[in-house]
């Protein structure tokens, strides 16, 4: 009987089960009743993921009201992929935070804490699927507000401050994105995303249309924190609980740089935002500059977290190069590096989460000596270290080995080479760690260190295995993320074809697409 | 004349939202910031409304005889928008009574400086 | 006429808005923004949506400014002088605001029937939604059937921020310490009015809860309006007389149950085999179905809405009174 | 030679990596028990010489072994292929791994090292690292088990913990990565998205309507990206690894990763670029110069060592630019040259590693001008010195010659006088900074008083350094004598030959 349903229980699963947390009210009934949930969701992602692949679009009207009167769920590879990637990370990390709360949460809060987090799963979800621009909004805003909350649950007063700037930035992002699609609603009358790329063809030269494309990309740069609209970013990710940043640091950025794909290639077009309005070079330029700065602030900090903080806006550089490249390929490395970086991050900040547990701090001098202390978390560290740098074997360079290929596929050399330089600097942030670990002598009094308890480590070495399993066997991302490009490149070589319908002789630009897809087709 | 007929009404809109968006980034005191978010959003709110208007239309309840309703979707968003306003304002705030017991101020550049010094 | 009355109210709301930019004097800010709310609220009436107006003056004037008020008092009306530069920004103000002024150089004319907002989506709620839904509002229509997640998903941005406060501000129920007595002990005239208020005010929240399908209102503002009658049952007669009404886990309890009471329509139209939230397949006749449906997502959002605007109170004032003590 | 006919003959390569990598696990599991360890690794060793015995074999039948493991692109995966020159690399590490394990047995404890365990885990890990670039079969497989072999003895490099070992392990590090990521993958992207394929194959991969310069810059960023051939002015990594344990200067930093390196570069030129491509190349000439230039300087810079290891890694970076201008010269001949090179340099330089180790052990001397008079202590020692010395020289009847005889006549093909000259002076420099160890060691003049030498004077290293070092230092002779079978398999490589006026 659910089968029909699948498109919209990723989103109502954890939207309803959030209110039952509340009134169980216990800390580990809340506890497994989040987990099976998120497993659950997990699940359903997965299902539709291999649906999509099969068989192309899932379309869920809710409500019964077809599309563009009602709001319409529109699953295809793209979002599927993304969404599993949100499910399974959110899973492992309901299961790493039984422990590693308890030493950073007061207990009274724990209940909150997880209907929070379901909250928040329920509003990436929700952004995820929804084929509704409005709609999106929403479940923007209920993911944000729950993502305030739980970064401000640490008991480090600087947690506060710290959601305070997310809360005002995110609030600017969320009420940039509303203006902007208030200005595609003004020109076309709709808000379904379909209908709205339908229809906006008519206006593509308009001023109108072109700013709220402007509105929305930096309201939605805002939210993904792409340089130079990170600087919420690195204090909320130190000075959240660890359970929440690895959660978010692995999610929450990569679902904006979905939304950005989405809007970029679904709604307008990439021959009308890259070909017309020059953004093509705009995010490139950014990009580049994100990776180089970014990896730099991340390799002259001391808090570990913070290291991994600049390390993640780095990698969102990544992903918008390959946005930027405007190629079934470049679009393919970005879809790839969203689930491989979460794999990575996630394991990170879980090691990271795992010595703030045992130690209380995560200054990188808290590290020293962690190698022989706690083996099996450092070398999860290391592994998925490795992964962020980019050595063969591990996810990492499977990304960068796609991004690097799609930048000499446009002829684009000097990028190709910028990329790999960054890499170098992601040897310098993890490797100041990795040698504090393996090389230096423990601080005074942190003599005697255990290793965490199984229910964090367990979570933390499926990530680093995943690592290692999907940085060999390929064949699933790969085809996912090959799949999710070509549909998106193809919606957007449909918009071209609507444009060439209605302005006359095409354009070279469009013809090039054409051949896009066409390849596509084979 | 035409012309500005047709827009002043976006541009004070405009207006607005700037000043709104004016006092959010410029404001040091945090009471100030929320307030100037709720400037801004409700600055917004106004243009949404303005586009379902139409001229000699009425409110969008059915009335025997009247033919000509304004637009209730944007109505419809902006109800939800408002909801969303006040959801963020009040974890906002709350977040401000925390810092102000936290840290004894609510001025940002205060509690920056108290950040720095550790 | 309708025109003249906008511009005037819009040079009112510009005026205000120099003003709070200018003010240090938070309170006042805080008062200058509630009036900002209520002007913008008659503009709203003045631009046909009087549903609208009707929440932003319950909610923007009433809710947001009770709150930031309950914020003010715990730390402190005065704001210090802005020592960093403005130049910033300003110039970041004035570079959206030209391009925004940009973006409105193409937009379809102030009012214009023929405009395409309401060219593709809307004239079906309009002709459509009072045969297929059975209701007069157009609004309510849209609102909990045709965009009725939208609706859900609003309810749990309510649901929500109550979980935020409360994981910032704690429940408010104090069990060790006992709390004094406040509220304003000594106004008798308060107390008589107040009584006589409170009810009305409740009877007043029930009927836009239940109107809410044939003129403005709805759960939304229902909520917000019994909860602004509690918070003047707390403001008068104090915080734990007003607890001992209604205890801060059972309105947990309650603001949960909102969003179940909601989301379970969406799931028995499921089992009845429709898609979630099709309210149609709620009764034989699709209609009735929509009617029933529409009830009682309303419901679930007022009873959501209500516990969680009652909790965020709660909150605050329980902060208040901790400070008066220390 | 073939012990594995039961096999089907692919699963060799498998074997050759597996064998290596089980071998690694049972040393972790049986750590706790140092003679059951030392065995397993001894055991391994052997069986891993016999299985490339076997696939050695099958090339000479001319059985073609290759192996599809797994597609990480489509299109393009992990996969080996196995052809001569990468046998010849094989036999060379397998061999000598044995030997290196006696070796290392009798250094370990002699020298009373901590965390053996570790030691010929990641010793054995990188072995089957080797193996796995030995028989790789395309660019992207050789260049995941190079990457897979920095990484594994980098706690090689890093084991006593010291300070100075982990200086050494970060320059090492540093280098051999920023490198390979910077260059070498750069390359590798560059050349798949040219040629949409990164097999190996015979005459090269590149088609005529590649622009050239586009070739000239992959040219460079490959010598450049391999970092382990060490080529200057990316050199600086080897003698910083020189702070590892003997052993593994030994085997690894003279044998299996260096070579790896020269290797690689041997094989991007003969079977990416093609030697005729490679001819027409300005970037070939540039990088032939700086070759050359390498091997002078860094000749220059031995002789102002006294620290015996560190001596001997700037040697090490001076020979493997030998290898890199046999490459490079893109005639047949020097080709042979240079593969050949490979196995010479890798016994005699073995010999002269193994025998500072030993003096190490028994004498506790790192410095040469301490050396001096050594002789009558160790003399084993010194005579095994002494024929390495002369090996890498290149004078008869050592294995070097032979090497150096066609490294020569292939610049002379090549018409690159230059280059003679160059290989000539070095020898006149490798003979100033490695025969006066030897001859000190012996021939000075005697203390006042002195007692003419006797046996009980000696105070040799322990029995299995001694084996090890005779072993290496034999070899060094029979390879002079019976260069044949090597010479036979480099004939095999497509394109190289031993012969005037072929391939």
């Amino acid at each position: 009987m659910l089968e029909q349903h699948l498109a919209v229980l990723p989103i109502i699963l954890p939207l309803i089960a959030a209110p039952i947390v509340l009134i169980l009210g216990r800390s580990i009934l809340s506890w497994g009743f989040a987990t099976f949930i998120s497993g659950w969701a997990c699940l359903v992602s997965w299902q539709l993921l291999t649906a999509t692949l099969s068989g192309g679009v899932i379309s869920y009207a809710v409500g019964g009201w077809p599309p563009p009167w009602g709001i319409e769920m529109r699953v295809d590879t793209a979002n599927a992929f993304v969404l599993l990637a949100v499910s399974f990370i959110s899973t492992l990390v309901l299961l790493f935070s039984k422990e590693s709360i308890k030493k950073e949460i007061d207990e009274s809060q724990h209940t909150l804490f997880y209907t929070a987090y379901l909250l928040c799963l329920a509003g990436l979800s929700g952004i995820l699927i929804t084929g509704d621009a409005f709609n999106l909004f929403v479940f923007l805003e209920i993911s944000s507000l729950a993502t305030y909350t739980l970064v401000s649950l640490a008991r480090d007063r600087q947690c506060l401050t710290a959601a305070f700037r997310y809360l005002v930035m995110g609030t600017i992002g969320a009420t940039f994105i509303l203006i902007g699609v208030g200005m595609l609603y003004m020109k076309t009358g709709t808000l379904n995303m379909l209908d709205l790329a339908e229809r906006i063809h008519a206006y593509d030269s308009s001023r109108t249309i072109n700013t709220g494309l402007a509105f929305i990309m930096v309201g939605v740069g805002i939210k993904l924190a792409l340089f130079p609209l990170h600087a919420w970013l690195p204090a909320a990710y130190t000075h959240a609980p660890s359970a929440v940043t690895a959660f978010l640091a692995s999610t929450a950025t990569k679902v904006a740089v979905y939304v950005m794909i989405r809007f970029i290639f679904t709604i307008f077009g990439a021959e009308h935002v890259f070909e017309n309005m020059g953004m093509d070079l705009i995010l490139m330029v950014l990009a580049v500059v994100a990776i180089f700065k970014c990896s730099y602030m991340a390799a002259v900090q001391s808090n570990v977290k913070t290291v991994l903080a600049y390390s993640s806006l780095a990698q969102i550089g990544y992903m918008i190069l390959g946005v930027s490249l405007v190629s079934v390929t470049g679009l393919m490395a970005s879809m790839i590096h969203i689930f491989n970086h979460a794999l990575m991050k996630g394991a990170l900040f879980m090691a990271v989460g795992a010595v703030f547990y045992r130690l209380g701090s995560v200054d990188i001098k808290a590290f020293r000596g962690l190698g022989k202390q706690m083996p099996l978390t450092m070398a999860a560290f290391t592994i998925s270290g490795l992964s962020i740098i980019g050595v063969p074997l591990t996810v990492g360079f499977i990304s960068k080995w796609y991004l690097v290929t799609a930048a000499l596929e446009q002829n684009h050399w000097v990028i190709a080479a910028l990329v790999l330089a960054g890499s170098l600097l992601a040897i310098v942030y993890i490797g100041r760690v990795i040698e504090a670990a393996y090389f230096q002598e423990p601080e005074n009094g942190q003599a005697n260190v255990k290793e965490v308890p199984w229910t964090m480590l367990l979570p933390m070495w499926v990530l680093v295995i995943a690592n290692i399993y999907f940085g060999v066997d390929t064949s699933l991302t790969t085809e996912a993320a090959k799949n999710a490009s070509e549909i998106l490149f193809q919606n957007s070589t449909e918009i071209s074809a609507l444009v060439d319908s209605l302005h006359g002789p095409a354009s070279q630009m469009i013809n090039e697409a054409n051949v896009l897809s066409v390849e596509v087709a084979q | 004349m035409n012309f500005i007929l047709d827009y002043y009404n976006y541009w004070i809109v405009v207006f607005l939202m700037m000043t709104g968006f004016y006092i959010v980034i410029s404001a040091n005191n945090l009471v100030k910031k929320i307030v100037g978010l709720n400037v801004f959003q409700t600055s917004v709110f106004m243009l949404y409304i303005s586009m379902g208007k139409v001229s000699g239309g009425t409110a969008p309840i059915l009335v025997e005889g009247v033919t000509l309703y304004s637009n209730p979707l944007p109505h419809v968003l902006i109800l939800t928008a408002i909801v969303v306003g006040v959801a963020t304002t009040a974890v906002g705030l709350s977040l401000i009574v925390r810092i102000k017991r936290a840290y004894g101020t609510v001025e940002e550049n205060e509690f920056k400086n108290q950040d720095d010094a550790i | 006429m309708g025109e003249f009355i906008d511009l005037v109210l819009l040079a009112m709301l510009a005026l205000t808005a120099l003003r709070i930019i200018f003010l240090k004097d938070l309170f006042a800010v805080v008062m200058l923004f509630g009036i900002y709310s209520f002007l913008s609220a008659l503009i709203f009436v003045n631009l046909d949506a009087v549903d609208v107006a009707f929440t932003e003056a319950s909610v923007g004037a009433g809710i947001s400014t009770v709150l930031m008020l309950g914020t003010l008092a715990l730390t402190g009306r005065k704001e210090k002088e802005n020592t960093h530069s403005s130049i910033l920004p300003l110039l970041v103000v004035c570079i959206t605001g030209a391009a925004l002024i940009y973006g409105t150089l193409d937009m379809p004319p102030f009012g214009h029937p023929d405009n395409p907002v309401h060219e593709h989506v809307a004239p079906r709620y309009i002709e459509e939604s009072p045969k297929e839904i059975g209701l007069p509002n157009m609004v309510t229509s849209v609102l909990a059937s045709y965009r009725g997640f939208d609706t859900l998903g609003e309810t749990v941005v309510v649901f929500a921020a109550a979980i935020g406060v409360l994981a910032l501000l704690g429940t408010g129920r104090k069990e060790d310490d006992e709390a004094p007595e406040s509220g304003l002990k000594s106004h008798h005239v308060l107390h008589v009015v107040a009584k006589i208020i409170i009810p009305l005010t409740i009877l007043f929240a029930l009927y836009v809860q239940f109107h809410g399908d044939f003129g403005p209102g709805g759960g939304f503002q229902a909520g917000v309006i019994a909860a602004a009658a509690f918070i003047l049952y707390t403001l008068v007669f104090g915080l734990s007389k007003s607890m001992d009404v209604i205890g801060p886990k059972f309105l947990q309890f309650m603001a949960s149950f909102g969003v179940l009471l909601y989301a379970s329509v969406g799931l028995y139209s499921m089992y009845k085999g429709g898609q979630f939230l099709d309210y149609s397949k709620l009764a034989v006749d699709p209609v009735a179905g929509q009617h029933y449906g529409i009830i009682i997502i309303e419901l679930g959002v007022g009873i959501t809405v209500f516990a969680a605007m009652l909790s965020i109170f709660y909150a605050f004032s329980s902060q208040a009174e901790r400070s008066n003590i220390q | 030679m073939n012990l594995w006919q039961g096999l089907e003959p692919s699963q060799l390569i498998t074997l050759s990596i597996v064998v290596p990598f089980i071998g690694a696990l049972l040393v972790a599991a049986t750590g706790k028990i140092p003679n059951l360890r030392e065995a397993v690794t001894l055991t391994t060793a052997t069986i891993l010489f016999s299985i490339v015995l076997a696939i050695t074999d099958y090339t000479f039948k001319g059985v073609e072994l290759k192996l599809d493991v797994v597609e990480l692109f489509p299109g393009l995966g992990i996969n080996f292929a196995v052809e001569p020159l990468g046998v010849l690399f094989a036999l060379v590490a397998s061999f000598l791994w044995i030997i290196t394990s006696i070796y290392a047995i009798g250094y370990m404890r002699g020298h009373n090292e901590e965390n053996q365990t570790r030691f010929f885990l990641c010793f054995a890990l990188s072995i089957s690292s080797v193996m796995a670039i030995c028989f790789s079969g395309n660019l992207l497989t050789l260049f995941i088990f190079y990457e897979v072999l920095t990484l594994a003895t980098y706690p090689l490099v890093t084991h006593s913990g010291t300070d100075a070992a982990k200086k050494g392990g970060r320059t090492y590090l540093g280098i051999l990565l920023s490198t390979s990521i910077c260059f070498l993958l750069f390359a590798v992207l560059g050349t798949y998205s040219l040629t949409g394929t990164l097999d190996f194959q015979a005459g090269g991969i590149f088609t005529e309507e590649t622009n050239k310069t586009v070739l000239g810059v992959l040219l460079v960023l490959f010598c450049y990206g391999i970092g382990k051939a060490a080529i200057m002015p990316f050199h600086r990594w080897l003698p910083a690894a020189m702070v590892a344990p003997t052993p593994v200067s030994a085997l690894l930093h003279a044998v299996a990763v260096v070579k790896a390196g020269v290797f690689s570069i041997l094989k991007v030129m003969i079977y990416i670029f093609g030697l005729d491509e490679l001819k027409e190349l300005t970037a070939t000439d540039i990088m032939l110069y700086i070759g050359a230039a390498t091997i002078l300087l860094s000749s220059c810079i031995a002789m102002t060592k006294d620290n015996l290891k560190a001596r001997l890694a700037y040697s090490t970076v001076s020979q493997l630019s030998y290898i890199v201008v046999g490459a490079l010269l893109a005639s047949s001949i020097a080709s042979a040259g240079a593969a050949l090179h490979i196995a010479t340099h890798a016994v005699g330089k073995i010999t002269l590693f193994f025998c500072a180790g030993a003096i190490m052990v028994a004498a506790h001397k790192k410095e040469i001008s301490d050396m001096v008079g050594l002789g009558r202590q160790m003399p084993i020692t010194f005579i095994a010195f002494g024929i390495g010395a002369i090996s890498i020289i290149g004078l008869p009847p050592m294995a070097g010659t032979w090497s150096k005889w066609y490294l020569i006549i292939g610049a002379l093909e090549a018409d690159k006088l230059f280059i003679v000259a160059v290989l000539m002076i070095s020898s006149l420099l490798n003979i100033a900074y490695l025969l006066p160890i030897p001859i000190k060691a012996f021939f000075n003049t005697q203390p006042e008083g002195a007692e003419p030498w006797s046996w009980s004077q000696t105070k040799e290293a322990p029995l299995p350094i001694l084996i090890a070092l005779t072993v290496t230092s034999i070899s060094c002779l029979v390879l002079f004598f019976y260069p044949q079978p090597l010479i036979d398999l480099v004939n095999l490589i497509p394109g190289v030959s031993t012969k005037m006026g072929e391939g």
